[in-house]
């Protein structure tokens, strides 16, 4: 165990998945030199040359797409996309090509990559640069959707994912990367669809993932002191959808929210409400309350941002309505 | 629309191949219009579903480009693929069983007409997204390069694909990496409707090369033997490090885009004028007048190939549909 | 009135626009000489010329991009993406640029286009070639969704598209083309979110659009032998979403059931099906029945494909369930 | 890195240009270079946040473009645009309001640094997808054909652009509808951290411009005439309906790429190199060299320039915020 921050648990996990595998490569653009946008593969090329470590031009539908031709010529790639919402021009290549190839193939050809971006807002960026997207990927069978809220689970569920055969979306938060935490050292594999009661309650559930897991943890300290006594639970993937321990939790508590970043209509609280709903119907006292972004671009000045976004007092606003 | 280059090279490579690869190529072309004759009949009584573009006219660019290449050579298709995917070796019964949807097809009925597969013949797919399957050669281009390895990987895509973004982007990565593809551009004058000339603002589609530092020619898809001559010169060049190649195949589909297009945008005159260039009879007529071969043995291939379609179209139709319970199975990789 | 078919209706519209506003023009793939690979266009080369009517090369992010500037310099295009699935070449153009400028350059910009685009299965199309996107669309504040069943619809609903200032979202359904029905003369334009109630009943709310309102009708019929009084709801557009009109409906039945094309998880439905508990929890006696496309990549075979989509059959089977 | 043009026809230009255009010339960039100055001491000083690319070193290529074109063309930028949009004809006090967030911004502080708009001078905004705004001008271009008037679609991009697909989708798409788009690539020779010759398999980026069919010329973006000179050129070929240009002007940021980057990727060799170059102080010393102004005028629009940017950091600051009630608007129009 050390204490290590998000960022420098990616960074020690790609570096043992590079040792452990050879297929393995990493590409994108800043990668290299420039040790990625975010830092996360810093060091990388100065080890691994830079066969291993590719710098790329801004072509992200394209290097995408050749990451899933690599995928499917042996290799083990990991693309970043400097951040999700250049995605969005890669978007044919996830959709069309990896996320479809082992279906429409009859289960001949594999593509076993893994697409890393960072997402989210906060930083006053812009409306083109403070998007989470996980919900179009969640909208996209042969997908896993993989999104760490903490420093050992980025580090387990990347390994994971560079060890199972599916294409993987992997969404870090452009926040988090500064957040400490215990990481084992060495071998640490998180599995994928296990999701993680970070704080047991039985008033209310709390589910959550990524960023707002600090957020709904906050609220729920707040909570406690309010005499409601909050379970917190965090996803980690979206696909695969750990559905049963929210479900367990809410057959004690009666009561949930789901808060997330990513615009509220038809985001990922939506799916799992809908999910609740069909398999807790009997046992919910209450509508399960979505915190999440507001349905706007988002805007530069920091209060409207701030505002836009979902936080611990809308959380708490959202527990006083239901509990 | 006239072809400007001299056949002169051509010609010397007719020579200079031996008699059993020219029947190769000859059994090929035929076997694929055969295959492609058969398509359109099964189509028309209702056998075969969904989309389906046929190859027919252009069996020259396929045929001679993958004779130039090795087995173990990636191939990349688009939606009009029959004719790769059975140059590459593929067995005409999982072909015409997958047109048919059933099980035994050669992406198990999933894929239909547009999405052949076959990872052992190193067929790796026909795409329906115009241009989405350049970045993925690029890709197993940049996966040879990896391992090290002296395969190419040959990418297969029509006029229509050059407007598209992902033709830039994929002649860039694979120059500037120096990889290992080989971009050929199916010319056949038309995506769907639409004229070549309509569609990109430079005619003459192997220039695009020149800005990517790479070497462009233009060869006449309709003769096996210049295709496969300069697929021959690309791989060499591919194999020794020297990076990708784009060469433009000037061909023509002898029907519609699809089986449901009637063609009204072309002339009775301009079909043909190209049907009098067809790359079967074309060849057939040089081996004839070569001596390099008699009538009698040519006819027999025809009739062998002839039969193979046959037995293939009964295959498939013999073949059972894939099981309703595996309609879930291969989403993910179990 | 008239009799005509879908198609016929959208060209009628086209022509009434193309007559009325000389800043609107169409341009697509295949839209000119062609007439439209749907035929949707057809004929309208002949009339307005290569000016208002432009065949475009395969180049959907710049057509798409082009469209956008073309609004903002004062025209009103209608942009064809000749099926959905080649819309996510240009998703980039969709939701960094249509969906944002308006709001992220302070409500000085302006984006009046229309995206018109067929989608759907069912004609063993494939993977590729199969996908129903308005899940996509939905989650991106700013744009206009739009996705009309009938041919009435499709006539009012283009029209008032090409009358309001949002960035607008068409969807087609390539399975109701030929598909006839009374379509008024001239002038005749129908309200963004407006729902349509087609059938009243009283024991179940059966919402939905596009095609699925016609598997939805007769599943509606079949019901009603078996004794079930269903109210069926078109919501003919998702953004703005008339979500009051199936309130209203579900406080009397109590009931209902989202039927939809378009992968279940995190389609419309969730979003639906999430708002109807959070406004109507207390109405509600069974959960909310989700019919969808199921979570694969669209299979080619046609036994396999038929059992992918949503049928008459499915929706009496959740019916069933919750009656 | 060096420029092989030689500077004939731009010393050429400075003589037939009068004195109140020179010096608008001169002082627009001093604008630019103080605006940036104060922009970098307020980020700094925490009043302005998120991305902030600074355009200093880069002046003569807005200036001289923008200079050569008419008040009712049209200018699409990226998210380094504050040069661009203030050689167009914004008010300063707007732009530093946008870059604090304040409602009296010019994107009433909704866009901030990146996404700078003002359609009374027909700045149609900075883009932050790389790329993303090339789409937009060839449209802009089409509403002016549409139209018949008179006008240009003017869109600058950086060397990081041209291994975007959006790059050859919007030449080709220009070219084939002749549209009157001029493309101009600020060739800075880095995007981020990635020198050029890693990102694009051809160095000399105008050459790009050749299969499409369009002229494609560099520049000495470092020299506001030869900017002037080739854009003028530019737009009287497309105001006549000769379609579009392409334009690579060779230029570098003094800054890093952002507000954040350390710049550790050049070498002080290089900055100095440039820095030498320095557009304004170039431009300064040809007008003193040739007598068309004395120091003192320039001294003296270097004082008005600091005195009206000092007016707009106290305009910005005094601003008030957006409304939090407005969050919600324009998202739709109402
Ligand atoms: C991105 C995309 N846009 C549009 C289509 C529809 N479409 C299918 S084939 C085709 C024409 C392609 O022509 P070309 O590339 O010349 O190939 P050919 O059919 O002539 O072999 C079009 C427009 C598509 N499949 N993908
Ligand atoms: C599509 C896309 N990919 C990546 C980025 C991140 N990014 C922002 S600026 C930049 C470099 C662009 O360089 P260049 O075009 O040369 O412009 P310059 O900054 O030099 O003016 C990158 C990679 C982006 N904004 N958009
Ligand atoms: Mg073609
Ligand atoms: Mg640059």
């Amino acid at each position: 165990m050390s204490q290590i921050t998000y960022r420098e648990a990616l960074n020690q996990a790609l570096r043992e998945e590079l040792d452990r595998d050879e297929r393995i490569f990493i590409m994108g653009e800043e990668v290299g030199y420039f040790g990625g946008a975010f830092k996360v593969t810093d060091g990388l090329l100065a080890i691994y040359g830079e066969k291993r470590v590719r710098d790329t031009p801004i072509s992200e539908l394209t290097f995408v797409g050749a990451g899933i031709g690599a995928a499917m010529g042996g290799l083990r790639p990991i693309v970043e996309l400097m951040t999700v919402n250049f995605g969005l021009l890669a978007l044919d290549q996830i959709v069309n090509n990896a996320a479809k190839i082992h279906y429409m193939f009859g289960g001949k050809a594999k593509v076993p990559i893994v697409i890393r971006a960072p997402q989210g807002a906060g930083h006053q960026l812009g409306a083109q640069h403070s998007q989470n997207l996980e919900a179009y990927f969640m909208h996209c069978p042969g997908l896993r959707v993989v999104i760490p809220a903490t420093p050992a689970d980025a580090k387990g569920l990347l390994k994971t994912a560079l060890r199972q055969e599916d294409p993987v979306i992997f969404l870090e938060h452009e926040s988090l990367y500064h957040v400490k935490g215990e990481v084992p050292d060495g071998e640490h594999l998180v599995p994928f669809g296990k999701a993680n009661v970070l704080r047991e309650g039985k008033d209310l559930t709390l589910v959550s993932y990524s960023k707002c897991v600090y957020d709904t943890l906050a609220a729920a300290q707040e909570l406690e002191n309010m005499g409601t006594d909050a379970e917190v639970i965090d996803l980690r993937t979206l696909n695969p959808l750990d559905l049963d321990t929210v479900l367990e939790s809410v057959k004690k508590t009666g009561k949930a929210i789901v808060v997330y970043e990513g615009w509220r209509t038809g985001g990922a609280g939506a799916e799992i409400a809908a999910q609740l709903y069909e398999k807790a119907f009997d046992h919910l006292d209450a509508p399960v309350e979505r915190v999440a972004t507001m349905d706007t671009p988002m805007p530069y000045n920091a209060r409207l941002e701030k505002a836009a976004l979902p936080s611990p007092a809308d959380i708490i606003s959202a527990a006083e309505r239901i509990v | 629309m006239a072809l400007e280059r001299d056949k002169h090279v051509a010609q010397h490579a007719l020579l200079t191949l031996d008699e059993a690869q020219l029947l190769a190529m000859y059994r090929k072309m035929s076997l694929i219009r055969r295959f492609e004759e058969k398509s359109a009949e099964m189509y028309t009584r209702g056998k075969i579903t969904g989309f389906c573009h046929l190859y027919a006219g252009e069996e020259a660019v396929a045929v001679g480009a993958i004779e130039a290449l090795y087995d173990k050579d990636y191939v990349v298709s688009t939606y009009r693929e029959h004719g790769h995917c059975l140059a590459k070796g593929a067995d005409p019964r999982a072909v015409m069983a997958e047109l048919f949807g059933k099980a035994t097809g050669i992406s198990h009925g999933r894929g239909g007409s547009m999405h052949l597969f076959d990872p052992d013949i190193r067929f790796m797919g026909g795409y329906a997204i115009v241009g989405g399957g350049l970045p993925l050669a690029v890709g197993l281009g940049l996966s040879i390069a990896y391992k090290e390895e002296p395969e190419v990987a040959c990418c297969f895509f029509g006029d229509g694909a050059l407007p598209q973004g992902a033709f830039h982007e994929s002649l860039n990565l694979a120059s500037l990496w120096k990889l290992p593809v080989i971009f050929i551009c199916e010319n056949n004058f038309y995506g769907m409707g639409t004229l070549v000339q309509n569609a990109i603002c430079q005619e003459e589609l192997y220039r695009f090369a020149e800005p990517y530092k790479m070497p462009g020619v233009r060869v006449d898809g309709m003769d096996v033997l210049d295709v496969y001559r300069a697929v021959t010169e690309a791989a060499a060049r591919a194999r020794e490090g020297d990076g990708p190649s784009l060469i433009e195949a000037v061909t023509y589909r002898f029907r519609g885009h699809s089986m449901s297009d009637p063609v009204e945008y072309r002339s009775k005159r301009e079909e043909r004028i190209w049907q009098e260039r067809d790359p079967i009879k074309n060849l057939r007529r040089r081996l004839l007048a070569e001596k390099r071969v008699s009538e009698a043995r040519l006819d027999q291939i025809d009739a062998e190939v002839g039969a193979v379609i046959d037995d293939a179209v009964k295959f498939a139709d013999e073949s059972p549909e894939p099981p309703l319970e595996e309609l879930a199975k291969n989403v993910y990789v179990e």
